[in-house]
């Protein structure tokens, strides 16, 4: 094996380690800690938006500002994958 | 990417429709029920996409450039953006939420708790899923098109 | 214990991602791996959402006896995942993209011929 | 309410979503013609430039700016995304303005020839509005996505020569690497939201607990950001990344990459800050370790390289070092309010100093690369020769960015690199003696290229090599002469910009006393 194999070994040995641990940790499922930023979302979802859906509410009023990141990703890759396709002057 | 059989080339231009219908109707119930614009975008998009791979790519890129889709698809989030920016006109801040009680377009407030679905409510939320799935619509397109067309060409090449 | 059983599949996903990435040297092999690794992450995010017992964040026809909030599942991670989704396609479409020029380039998708040769 | 005041209340949410409504339009403008996209293009970024200033005028007086979208008032707990603005934001941001503003006027004539130009004004100007939401947010979870924006977008770009397969291959290199570590970090953003149910920053950083589950969210934040920034174990895709995309388009990728690295400040000192129970001087010393690597393994490959663009990559990675150096050995001495006086401060000014100074000399210098392959079209040093004959005042600038770039008087180099040897002579001579080093060997690195490239016998096949178009030559006379200014005037940037960016990065506690006011910890 070489130096970047057995780099790569114990990368991957390390992260697998982070991720079992994280997965055995955190609270039981469907047992959350602590609910005080969603509580105070699905109170003030009707009336503050005006939906009936509370994750639309969050997905474009509360959190508005990553929806435009998350259409603007969609715009750059767009973009990109045209800018990679286009047509090439000596072509 | 050639086009195929008959057969496909029918059945896909009579579901086609169906599925158009299907995604609108997800895209504008996106504030009352499961959906919304990108996921009713998303159903668009696969319905063109079904067009393209029956009828091939040559055909469908002589129909409609990625040109023209990326001008709506710039149309679609400079309707966005200004929507969030129109609150900084009316509430003061960015992504102000400024229909919502008003008496204009979807300005109702639902009563608190299980309530019937009320299409007039929402504020802008109605309308920002609009921008977001014509975006996404083309967006989405628009790549599969793209690379589409781009592979297809080079097979003919060898 | 058997309620974990989310987290187990988060872990597997993340895991057998992270093997393909690292260890394979295909590139569309690679990219598999990084949409593995991606819904395992974004499963992750919407298991951490989860009230025993609750129905989704919507008021439309509620069932009755519902108790808001308690009786309702978390609305955020749901939509933090609906933005994860979107990014992982497009990072997917220009990664293919970047494939498929690459492949024209050297004629190859193995990650190690790839980086050997000139040009 | 006059116009001063209302841009200034609203600059945090104005200097991201001008450049990204530009970039959505470009599309639309640049079907009337190309001349009008590049004056649409430069007058957004000029824009933007002049809020960025117009807001860090404000922040360096020692104001935090918060700014909740959709709302008026900040309501606790915080819901909605929260933009918090302090003086090291406005720092970052003022690097990323200038040297945006800088590359597409320099692109003007240096892309002229290509086609797909809107495409590729629109990334720019994307990948510019990323990088400002990076470093003005104040929610984990916006700053996952501005970092996939600015990555995405740079990945286009690294691959805008599609004909060259090597410049593709960088593309995807960047583009895996830089998925893994978003996916780390939305990870270990899960793993917080799942403890605590809250995304915004100081929010997190007063409630988090250092739990066993915090330290692994902790080393995941921190090997993500530090694989985007090219920190040394993890740098393999910075130099092939840097030296095949377009010139204009690695000055803002080195934004980009220190808008990483203020990723890496911001979790350790903000969001782990008040918990984090190692002490500081040990964190202190094995930033320092790590600075040294990177600066003596980045010169080492820079000697060997024979590609111009290459060379000026591992440059760049060898300056990552210095600022390590320098920030290092300002946390090493963080508990010790003499000795912090004394050394600390000097030196993390100069490391953050240097910060800026990287971007500008490294900047310059790979506009001279990219001047010369624009009129050579060639970057290998061994083909080159004889230059100076044709290109006065290319030469003039690559003299200046060696200046710069090697720490001697009276460029801004020297100014941040005399801080950094002064203050960790005081704390260990070795470490000053190899900075020094390193400095010098930069120094003979330049002078090889300086020989090699611009003097010497000219060579018959660049006999007919003309001087670089105008655009270029203002882009490179911009950055040049803020070098020189710098350097002439160090006290007055480290008095205004650089101290308050400083004490931003020590003092954390005021940070999140300005989102929860009942907060008690912090320096």
């Amino acid at each position: 094996m070489s130096k970047r194999d057995i780099a790569a070994v114990v990368f991957f040995v390390i992260i697998t380690v982070f991720f079992v641990f994280s997965a055995l940790m955190i609270h039981p499922f469907g047992v959350p800690e602590n609910a005080d930023m969603d509580d105070e979302i699905i109170k003030g979802a009707q009336s503050e938006t005006g939906t009936n859906n509370g994750v639309t509410s969050v997905v474009f009023d509360y959190r508005g500002f990553d929806t435009l990141g998350e259409a603007t990703v969609l715009f750059t890759a767009v973009a990109g994958v045209i800018m990679v396709f286009r047509r090439l002057k000596n072509e | 990417m050639n086009e195929m059989s008959k057969i496909v080339r029918t059945i896909s231009s009579i579901a086609f429709p169906l599925i158009i219908i299907y995604g609108l109707y997800i895209i504008s119930h996106g504030h009352l029920t499961p959906g919304g614009g990108f996921q009713g975008g998303a159903v668009v998009a696969s319905g063109c996409a079904m067009i393209l791979v029956a009828y091939g790519s040559i055909w469908t890129i002589d129909k409609i450039k990625e040109k023209n889709l990326s001008i709506f698809e710039s149309i679609g989030a400079i309707c966005f953006i200004l929507l969030a920016i129109f609150g900084l006109g009316f509430g003061a801040v960015f992504f102000n939420n400024f229909l919502v009680g008003s008496d204009f377009l979807f300005g109702t407030i639902p009563s608190f708790g299980s309530t019937i679905a009320n299409i007039n409510t929402g504020g802008v939320i109605p309308l920002m899923n609009f921008a977001v799935g014509l975006k996404v619509i083309a967006g989405l397109f628009a790549i599969v098109l793209v690379m589409a067309y781009a592979s297809g060409s080079k097979e003919e090449e060898r | 214990m058997i309620f974990n059983i989310p987290f187990i599949a988060v872990t597997a996903l993340v895991l057998i991602g992270l093997y393909t990435v690292i260890f394979r040297r295909n590139l569309i092999k690679m990219v598999i791996g990084i949409t593995l690794i991606e819904s395992g992450v974004n499963l992750f995010l919407i298991t951490l959402g989860y009230r025993e017992n609750s129905v989704a964040p919507i008021f439309t026809s509620l069932p009755p006896g519902t108790i808001v909030p308690e009786g309702m599942s978390f609305p955020v991670p749901q939509a933090l995942t609906l933005t994860s989704i979107v990014i992982g396609v497009a990072v997917l479409a220009l990664m293919l993209s970047l494939i498929i020029h690459i492949y024209r380039h050297y004629g190859t998708l193995d990650a190690r011929e790839i980086g050997g040769k000139e040009e | 309410m006059n116009i001063i005041d209302f841009l200034l209340m609203h600059s945090p949410a104005l200097i991201v979503a001008i450049p990204l409504l530009g970039a959505f339009l470009t599309p639309l403008i640049s079907r009337i013609n190309n001349k009008a996209r590049n004056i649409f293009v430069i007058l957004i970024l000029g824009l933007t430039t002049s809020i960025v200033l117009l807001l860090a005028n404000d922040v360096f007086t020692g104001n935090i700016h918060t700014y909740v979208f959709g709302s008026k008032d900040l309501a606790l707990p915080i819901i909605r995304i929260l933009f918090e603005v302090d003086a090291l934001s406005a720092f970052m941001s003022i690097i990323g303005a200038i040297l945006a503003l800088v590359a597409v006027i320099y692109s003007w004539a240096f892309m002229q020839e290509n086609t797909g130009l809107d495409k590729f004004y629109t990334l720019i100007l994307l990948m510019t509005a990323g990088m400002f939401g990076m470093v003005l947010t104040g929610d984990m979870f916006n700053l996952f996505v501005f970092l996939e924006i600015t990555s995405i977008a740079s990945c286009a770009l690294i691959a805008f020569w599609t004909n060259k397969g090597k410049s593709v291959e960088a593309g995807f290199k960047y583009i895996v690497i830089s998925t893994i570590s978003a996916l780390f970090i939305l990870f270990a953003i899960a793993l917080l939201y799942g403890q605590y149910n809250a995304l915004n920053i100081a929010t997190l950083a007063n409630a988090i607990q250092f739990s066993f589950l915090d330290k692994i969210a902790l080393v995941l934040l921190i090997v993500a950001f530090a694989m985007k920034a090219g920190i040394v174990p993890m740098h393999m895709w910075l130099p092939d990344a840097y030296s095949k995309a377009p010139a204009s388009v690695t000055i803002v990728l080195v934004c980009a990459t220190q808008a990483s690295l203020y990723g890496v400040f911001r979790v350790c000192f903000t969001l782990y800050g008040n918990t984090i129970n190692l002490s500081p001087a040990s964190i202190g010393w094995i930033i320092v370790l790590l600075g040294i690597i990177t600066m003596l393994l980045g010169v080492a490959m820079a000697l060997i390289q024979s590609d111009f663009k290459r060379l000026i990559a591992f440059s760049a990675v060898a300056e990552i070092g210095f600022m390590f150096l320098g920030i290092g050995a300002g946390l090493t001495v963080l508990e010790n309010a003499e000795m912090m006086a004394a050394i600390g401060l000097p030196a993390m000014s100069g490391g953050v100093f240097h910060i800026i100074n990287d971007a500008l000399d490294i900047g310059l210098l790979f506009l001279v690369a990219g001047a010369i392959y624009y009129a050579t079209r060639e970057t290998s040093l061994d083909k080159l020769g004889g230059l100076a004959r044709n290109m006065k005042y290319t030469t003039v600038f690559f003299i200046i960015g060696l200046f710069a770039v090697s720490g001697i008087p009276p460029m801004n180099g020297f100014a941040s690199k005399l801080l950094i040897y002064e203050s960790t002579f005081q704390l260990n001579p070795i470490l000053s003696i190899v900075a020094i080093l390193s400095s010098i060997m930069l120094l003979a690195v330049f002078v090889k290229v300086l020989h090699s490239a611009f003097l010497g016998p000219s060579i018959p096949k660049f006999k007919e090599v003309k001087e670089v178009p105008k655009s270029m030559l203002i882009a490179m006379g911009i950055i040049a002469s803020i070098i020189i200014l710098f350097g002439l005037f160090p006290e007055l940037i480290i008095n205004h910009i650089v101290e308050p960016a400083v004490n931003a990065l020590v003092s954390y506690g005021d940070y999140i006393r300005e989102v929860i006011p009942t907060f008690t910890g912090g320096i």
